[in-house]
């Protein structure tokens, strides 16, 4: 659930757009370095973002039966580096909110700052800590992108809750309100990405 | 894509796109600027030209809009809403109806946002855009991720649409489980595809004499001095409305 | 040769349909396909063919009229689907789009893994099913080391392991070379004498003409006519309407029979080759 | 109908080349373009077609071996390889690989943006380009909403654009029916009217005879034979050795000089339209 235009007052939007800003640069050297060094990685990198766009738009069963999209957040960042998916996931960002009407320009700062920072950089220090913990390689994939999905949606919950403090309990009170519609009812949802990314993986390993 | 297909159908398709991007941000300021329920006053006359502009009946355009007002429904309730710890199950739940004001303000501010949003989306190509970006002196390599991620995104979603029916013909989705492995073997598939459809990419560019950063020839739009005028103007008007309604 | 048997084992009818997106679906098309026979949708690219197929295998559901199996309306259910598409094999023009497994026969057996069915019989069906497209040998290779050919066999091969009684092919010479053309009709050629009703979509219209029994001719998600194949040569004004052409021996063994090179009267020749063993007697 | 004339403007000569991962590249190929020639490189699939063009283009470097422009020796610097794609333009088989912007007019623009041209030369190049391949209606269109005809013409645009003096096409009649096959065909023909020397790759026989003035045929990177179109006939053999089969002409028209319907003698007619043509007269 992207944070819809309008919805975060302007202190907010501006506030998360200055903290999402030196991820994206630094997103955007980055791949400027690896294009420097590979031409090809222009195309990739590309066609890379085209295809986180049309990932999240699968529709994927989750475990309770009812159906949700992937953020892919994990998938990518063990794909393609988790720096470069700040730049890669703004523009997605953007594009779904141009195409789809799903988020928003002034709240583009914020939902870049949960799905294309704390999900893929989530992601992939998981990956990498099971890595060093020698956990199967199984494991390492499903709970990197299953809690990559989760912090995803915890952030996008501070946020909110950030932005509207409850009346008598506060930022921690509005924070459980919140959490508790987009983090909680997420958890068989990012259960169900973490199955599907070690699919992909293991089937990606077959060829 | 229905937003997409008003965009290139719409009547002010040909319009510059740095008029109507600037009719946007006026409404976005003006939502913004108005402190009370006047937010709606832009939020309305924004619908309402968007509804002129594209011929598109309302709808559709509520259909677009579903998404985002499924999201301010949830959301907006969430407000009403107080929690404080006490009582036999730890928390309690309770209405507040004193920020019925602060959760209408939302509302209406989200509202009228969202009708900015989709006038520019539903009356500018994403080309246009990425050709308005791009004389706003956007990074290159953010252009270049827009231009190929538009162009891929639908070559990709035909690709996966395809598989995916071919999976449902072998009965890959009957049931959850299968339906979960089927996806991710799609999934690897059309990752398998990001890296063979960009060197094949890399290879077009080549032949065609590229040696780096994508270019085009930026399109021209008639009368865009007019445009441009009549879109701060119209902008200024909301922006008005909006303050002077406070 | 199998005589067709008359009732259809697959029959649409008054079948319409529209694409949210207003490209152009069907418009009440009625049709049969006789158990048995192997008949030839023709139509220029757009002209609904595709959207037909999945008519017939489930995947899309007629806006109006109905579409019969063995004299019955088809069940959307579940189980209605699963039986149907186990019955009605469906073959896809882009062999990319449906290989997705790493090996030749990991792919083969995804349809009858899906049926539910025990592992021996799985083992048993997929060795079956390469041998009928003369893969077995190509059974282990990864499927992108294989050739267009190739994978367009493999591609059958999967739809043939969950044994249906009716293959539709969408358009499955296009990108073959002549070599690739001929092996995979001679798999179709044994299909059919094993009893299978074979539906294919093609705008070749050569192809058509040798091989086809019946032919049906689409345009614009309309069913313009359907004739038997013999009846082909006074058909070709009709094609040339619709932008297909002429079959080349229909073209020109009328003009032999006015140059009384060839007697008038008996079977049109269906290919050029058998118009060349003609002249050659 | 122009006569080419005999100095090659482009030259393979003894190049070979082989991928790292040791699929079949190309071996010792020596192949002259004569400027203005209209030729066809047959092969079956994966007989090294794609990649002898992609040696046109500079795209691949010989491993041995040398490709001459204008009877030169290629120079892969960065400016000698911009003056050489801008002379010889490459059409891909498959248009998604070549189209780089959503919009039409734009993609069209690569090319010549790219050979840095001032704004107006460029705007200029593009409306003629997509003149030439009757896409102007098209021109404000977004790609994704095109045919696949129609995208096919935007590429050879894309390529014209930058005003080559070659033109090379990879199997630019896959996957096109009839009625698009022959509006490609038409932008083909005006573009050898107007002095364009073009080599078109294509497993399709009928077409490569009606069209050609030269055919080469290639076989597992080994370019097998070479010759006028006019001796189409006489090289059958060696066609259908390499699984290519016969164009359906070749095999009927000297059945008829054998039944003495048509005199011998003369040109051999170059489509079976051509045969009907000469049966009526």
């Amino acid at each position: 659930m992207h944070i819809m235009e309008g919805f975060l007052p302007v202190k907010h939007a501006v506030g998360w757009s200055i903290a999402s800003a030196p991820f994206v640069a630094y997103g955007l050297r980055t791949v400027n370095k690896r294009i420097k060094e590979n031409p090809e990685q222009r195309m990739l990198l590309g066609v890379a973002t085209a295809f986180t766009f049309v990932l999240s738009a699968l529709k994927m069963p989750s475990v309770t039966g009812s159906c949700s999209h992937p953020t892919g957040t994990g998938l990518g960042a063990v794909l393609f580096g988790p720096a470069a998916m700040a730049p890669i996931g703004g523009v997605v960002l953007l594009f779904q909110a141009l195409l789809l009407a799903h988020g928003g320009l002034t709240t583009l700062g914020a939902n870049i700052f949960s799905m294309a920072i704390v999900g893929p950089f989530t992601a992939f220090a998981v990956y990498r800590l099971a890595r060093a913990a020698r956990l199967p390689f199984g494991v390492g994939i499903f709970l990197a992108a299953a809690l990559g999905d989760i912090l995803t949606y915890v952030t996008t919950s501070v946020q909110l809750a950030l932005a509207f403090p409850d009346p008598a309990g506060g930022f921690a009170a509005s924070f459980v309100k919140f959490a508790g519609i987009f983090a909680v009812t997420q958890i068989p949802l990012a259960i169900s990405e973490g199955l599907l990314t070690v699919i992909v993986f293991n089937a990606l390993a077959r060829f | 894509m229905l937003l997409e297909r008003y965009a290139y159908t719409n009547r002010w398709r040909r319009v510059d796109p740095a008029a109507k991007g600037l009719f946007s941000l006026c409404g976005l300021t003006a939502v913004f600027m108005a402190t009370g329920p006047a937010a709606a006053v832009p939020a309305v006359a924004l619908v309402a030209t968007t509804l002129v502009g594209t011929g598109m009946p309302l709808k559709s355009y509520l259909r677009v809009a579903a998404p985002a007002l499924l999201f301010l429904a949830t959301s907006a309730l969430t407000l009403l809403v107080s929690l404080r710890p006490g009582g036999p199950s730890g928390i309690v739940l309770s209405l507040v109806p004193a920020e019925l004001p602060h959760a209408a303000l939302v509302c209406t501010r989200s509202l009228g946002g969202l009708a900015a949003l989709l006038f520019l989306a539903l009356t500018t190509p994403m080309n246009d855009i990425i050709a308005l970006l791009r004389r706003l002196k956007t990074p290159e390599v953010l252009l270049d991720l827009m231009t190929l991620c538009y162009r891929m995104l639908f070559v990709l979603s035909e690709a996966m649409h395809d598989m995916h029916t071919a999976q449902a013909a072998r009965l890959g989705h009957a049931g959850p489980r299968r339906t979960l492995r089927s996806l991710g073997i799609l999934a690897a598939n059309l990752t398998m595809q990001v890296w063979q459809r960009s060197l094949a990419l890399h290879h077009g560019a080549l032949a065609r004499t590229s040696d780096g950063p994508l270019r085009f020839l930026e399109p021209e739009y008639p009368h865009s001095r007019a445009s441009l005028a009549t879109a701060a103007l119209g902008g200024g008007g909301l922006i008005v409305l909006a303050v002077v309604t406070i | 040769m199998r005589q067709p048997t008359p009732e259809p084992i697959l029959e649409l009818r008054n079948v319409s349909f529209r694409y949210p997106d207003a490209s152009p679906g069907l418009d009440d098309c009625s049709l049969p396909f006789r158990r048995g026979s192997r008949t030839v949708l023709l139509g220029p690219n757009g002209a609904g063919k595709t959207t037909l197929f999945l008519h017939c295998n489930g995947i899309l559901r007629p806006c109006r009229g109905q579409v019969l199996f063995d004299g019955s309306p088809l069940d959307y259910d579940r189980t209605g689907l699963r039986e149907l598409r186990s019955r009605v094999g469906l073959v896809f023009q882009n062999p990319d789009s449906q290989l997705f497994s790493a090996s030749v026969r990991e792919d083969v057996s995804f349809g009858p893994m899906n049926l539910g069915l025990a592992r021996h019989e799985v083992r048993k069906r997929v060795e079956r099913a390469l041998e009928a497209v003369g893969m077995t040998g190509c059974a282990d290779k990864p499927v992108h080391n294989l050739s267009y050919g190739q994978k367009k066999r493999v591609c059958i091969a999967g739809v043939l392991a969950m044994e249906p009684q009716v293959m539709l092919l969408d358009e499955p010479t296009a990108g073959l070379d002549l070599r690739m053309q001929g092996e995979l009709l001679e798999v179709l050629a044994r299909l059919h004498a094993g009893g299978m009703t074979i539906v294919m979509a093609t705008h070749d219209l050569d192809l058509a003409c040798a091989w086809a029994d019946e032919a049906c001719l689409l345009d614009n998600g309309r069913l313009m006519t359907r004739f038997d194949v013999d009846h082909f040569p006074q058909q070709t004004g009709l094609l040339e309407q619709h932008g297909l052409g002429v079959p080349q021996v229909a073209l020109l063994h009328p003009l032999l029979i006015k140059r009384n090179v060839l007697p008038s009267g008996g079977p049109a020749p269906r290919s050029c080759a058998e118009l060349a063993r003609m002249l050659e007697e």
